[in-house]
């Protein structure tokens, strides 16, 4: 059975999410929660001198969505400059979770990048 | 009275007349002459068809829910938040839903007043009102006063029932006053305030300023941004809305500092055992489930005001009138309170010599000409223009001249029963 | 399950399906099936047309005008008082009109809890809720203490969901409590908690009461004279009827030394320039235009559900709840929250292993089966729950053991998904 | 012309109403207001030591129905025991004023008797 939102892979991502923990010492931290439906997500970053994200780890609970959108979206994080980061847009994690996200999900979806643009900007608003 | 002046009010009324179902009502015969708009509008079949519509087809909670109709609902209602934000001249995060103006002014002089981190109102402050204001422009400011120290002052009116300017500058001079509070239009006298003006004065004084828009909203184009107040309120249900829903626009930086003033669902982030964080503009402060079909219906009243276009309104109840102002005045015993045309919106308060205004209302309403008397919520007003009450006819954009010779007529004939 | 419980369910169910307008909806060939009704109700044609006839014959400003229009709409408004206010066991005079139960619950705190003549909550002094309560009973009470300096304190719940009644003991023996606030039915768990009993013993150990009967009056019979609460609150639109109405019924006595909240229109007798003196009750606590069509919907809200009975709406509910416990208990990894299905009114909530709550109430979306997924303004029992939300059904009236066929076999289909 | 509420009594009464005004050191008194529409209403009594009202004033503003009222009234209260004018409801009075009353302008009608109540009893609810 193939579902349009309930992808094999957002699936396999929400069973074993890469990245999930935490990490001592992180250089940069935010943590957050959905309003709407009380989901936490927090993250913890290593910076190098450059301003490489080295490292990365999220926590926290979630549905589905939330979860594999940050475990999909702490691959391509890790090596990205944190100005980088700064500047991604929602349009960028919704293409790359590659489905289709109702105006209800889309906060679950946008929390983690929500959650790391706190981190490394200080801006907690939700990513347009 | 110029041709243009005679035509225009037809022109739209004729238009508009058939979306009003209430308007098909006769009593005896006689046609409903509803020249209340002041106290209440009436609605056209747009904004009861979609109330209607939104309980047989969309209604479910809304912000929170993950099927299907539970998200037509929450676009119904935050559709109809931009909507409204969009008309106003105002952003979704300073628009507020409140009960009615009444309450948005309250929310105002409890967040912001009473904030005991800020101590915006405190002993030796004052509070400015002007003697024209109705009484949810008072009584809020009188508790708050009262519960405070602060002092409660008034800025007079001229005998023609325009803002004492003299008297505004003497009191803002005065350095204290902390917060400035005034209708955009009188209920009363139909004075139209150049509000941006005002803004621009008090706070160049040092004060902060509450404009009360209610009656000025359906009259006549507003543009919160322009007008640049701290706090705009206005109110659904004279504006062609619904009951059980009002408007707070506010300046963003004055709503994300204050604290929230209702505390319950919706309006936080995260409940702790002692404390709790709040949510995001402008949920931060709706608290508990929204009106939503009320909304709703305000959209649609929007829709329908920008449809036929504010400025179109405002002209058109300017003619009725500049129709109606002279023809009263001929009526014997008739005086009229308030200025010229020139500074009044659709608002004509009068007293006729012998004839209690009650009985003026009574009278009138046999006639099925429907107006409003007695102090109109005014009290310090009529104390100050001393008179115990006043009848009332207020015009929107379904009257027309016919309207007006109705009230014309039924006020000579009221007369003839006190033996005039 | 015996017979009876079947039928019963059936039969009021198809009594009344084709009185709810939105039942008729489908997606995708699908029924809808509404367990949503703990967060909102759906609204029987009556009430849906009493408004729609209010604003097309009737809508006119209420208590002042002295026309045959506003004459019939204060008729339609306060006659919906009257009605409302005889089903409650209440009078007219303690019935008082809010926007929801979050504002009715908000009014308590400020009139009541923070009048300094009173000194009714300050330091030192226990304001008491419970584990189960909604955010609306938690947070105004959160900022009262904070206001006043006193302290707000939980009794505790067991793991089947019910109150802790030794805790209770303990905690009101403290001698503290100066006001016990607690949900009628808990809108996670669907505890029904005996509030005539804890009314008694919490006033015995000197406590002021509010019962929050949000969920309640839907749900069952309700009398407030019987419980005696000190105040007692419910909402509108979970109650068959509109959304932007709530109702506060209080204790005559403490209701008329209260002073009032808000300020403004009609809550007033005479208002001098810096002072004013207040309006007979109800009135005093109704600042502004009220919500006249939500009254007018409420009311034939109210009739809608005393022709039902509400004895015969809680038997009903209670034969869905007999009948969807064990069938879902079956569902494996399934774990209902709350007590069996003698102390609870018609509210199921569950978790399922593997599965967010979101994404169950997504999965069933999509089946047309609108289940409610989150927190439901109900941290602190989450917490207590040791879990982040719940999916939860609700019934009301129209419900029948399709409703929970479809629930059970969309949960199935769900857990299929997800490769459960 | 014939009006069914203005009948010309009421309106002679309006217009020149009976025991209109103060009197000086009132035995009892009592003012109040009808919040619906602004008008206040005075009373002034003088009473015997046998309880019986030998003189009664009555001030304010207010519309044709509740000022005939009041001078109707007035005419029918001297002489009469504070004992009895306590007993006095609502039908009284509207049965004394001899026309149909709508329920707007029932308080209109009814304000004068709850003056007259609250002076001698001290109660100023409304008369039922
Ligand atoms: C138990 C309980 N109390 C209070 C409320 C608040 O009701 P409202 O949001 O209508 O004020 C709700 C529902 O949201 C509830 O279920
Ligand atoms: C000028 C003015 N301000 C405030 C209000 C209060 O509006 P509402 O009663 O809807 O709160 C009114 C009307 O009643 C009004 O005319």
């Amino acid at each position: 059975m193939m579902d349009e939102l309930y992808r094999d892979y957002i699936l396999e991502h929400y069973k074993e999410p890469h990245h999930f923990g935490e990490l001592e010492n992180p250089d940069m931290q935010a943590h957050d929660v959905n309003p709407l439906c009380g989901d936490e997500l927090g993250v913890h970053l290593k910076v190098d001198e450059s301003g490489t994200i080295t490292d990365l780890a999220f926590h926290g609970k979630g549905c589905a969505i939330s979860q594999a959108s940050a475990s999909i979206a702490s691959e391509e994080l890790i090596g990205m400059k944190v100005d980088d980061v700064a500047k991604l847009d929602a349009d960028w994690l919704i293409d790359l979770l590659g489905i289709e996200i109702s105006p209800t999900r889309r906060k679950c979806a946008l929390l983690n990048l929500k959650v790391m643009r706190g981190a490394v900007t200080g801006d907690a608003s939700w990513p347009e | 009275m110029t041709e243009q002046a005679v035509h225009a009010p037809a022109s739209l009324a004729q238009r508009v007349r058939g979306d009003f179902p209430i308007l098909a009502q006769e009593q005896d015969g006689k046609r409903l002459v509803y020249l209340d708009s002041a106290a209440t509008g009436q609605k056209p079949s747009s904004v009861i068809d979609a109330i209607d519509s939104f309980y047989r087809n969309s209604n479910a909670p809304i912000h929170r829910s993950t099927y299907a109709l539970a998200e037509s609902s929450t676009q119904l209602f935050e559709g109809a938040r931009e909507r409204i934000a969009a008309f106003m001249g105002a952003t979704t995060e300073t628009t507020i839903f409140t009960r009615n103006a009444t309450e948005a002014i309250n929310l105002v002089a409890h967040a912001w007043g009473r904030d005991p981190r800020t101590g915006n109102i405190g002993e030796g402050d004052v509070v400015l009102v002007t003697e024209m204001e109705h009484h949810s422009n008072i009584v809020p400011w009188q508790m708050l006063c009262r519960d405070t120290g602060a002092t409660l002052d008034y800025v007079k009116i001229t005998d023609d029932g325009l803002l004492d300017a003299d008297d505004l500058a003497a009191k803002l001079a005065g350095g204290n006053v902390k917060l400035f509070a005034v209708a955009h239009i009188s209920n009363v006298l139909g004075t139209v305030n150049d509000v941006k003006a005002l803004v621009a004065q008090a706070r160049a004084a040092g004060a902060t300023v509450l404009i009360d828009g209610s009656q000025a909203v359906p009259q006549m184009p507003v543009n919160v941004a322009e007008i640049d107040a701290d706090f705009y309120v206005w109110t659904g249900h004279k504006a062609y809305g619904p009951t059980g829903i009002g408007v707070l626009h506010g300046r963003r930086e004055l709503l994300a500092t204050m604290r929230p003033w209702l505390g319950g669902g919706d309006m936080i982030k995260v409940v702790n055992w002692n404390d709790s964080s709040y949510n995001d503009l402008p949920w931060k402060f709706e608290a508990g489930t929204s009106a939503v079909a009320e909304a709703v219906g305000l959209g649609a009243a929007i829709d329908f005001i920008a449809e036929l276009g504010s400025e179109n309104i405002r002209a058109h109840e300017h003619a009725l009138v500049e129709n109606a102002l002279p023809r009263l005045a001929e009526i014997p015993g008739l005086t009229v309170v308030g200025p010229g045309a020139e500074a009044r919106g659709g608002v004509i308060s009068f007293t006729l010599d012998g004839m209690h205004p009650h009985d003026v209302g009574e009278l009138l309403g046999r006639e099925n000409v429907c107006v409003r008397t007695g102090h109109h919520c005014a009290q310090p007003l009529m104390r100050r223009l001393g008179i115990p009450a006043t009848a009332r006819a207020s015009f929107a954009c379904f009257n027309d001249t016919d309207d007006v010779d109705a009230l014309i007529e039924a006020l000579h004939k009221a007369r003839k029963v006190f033996g005039l």
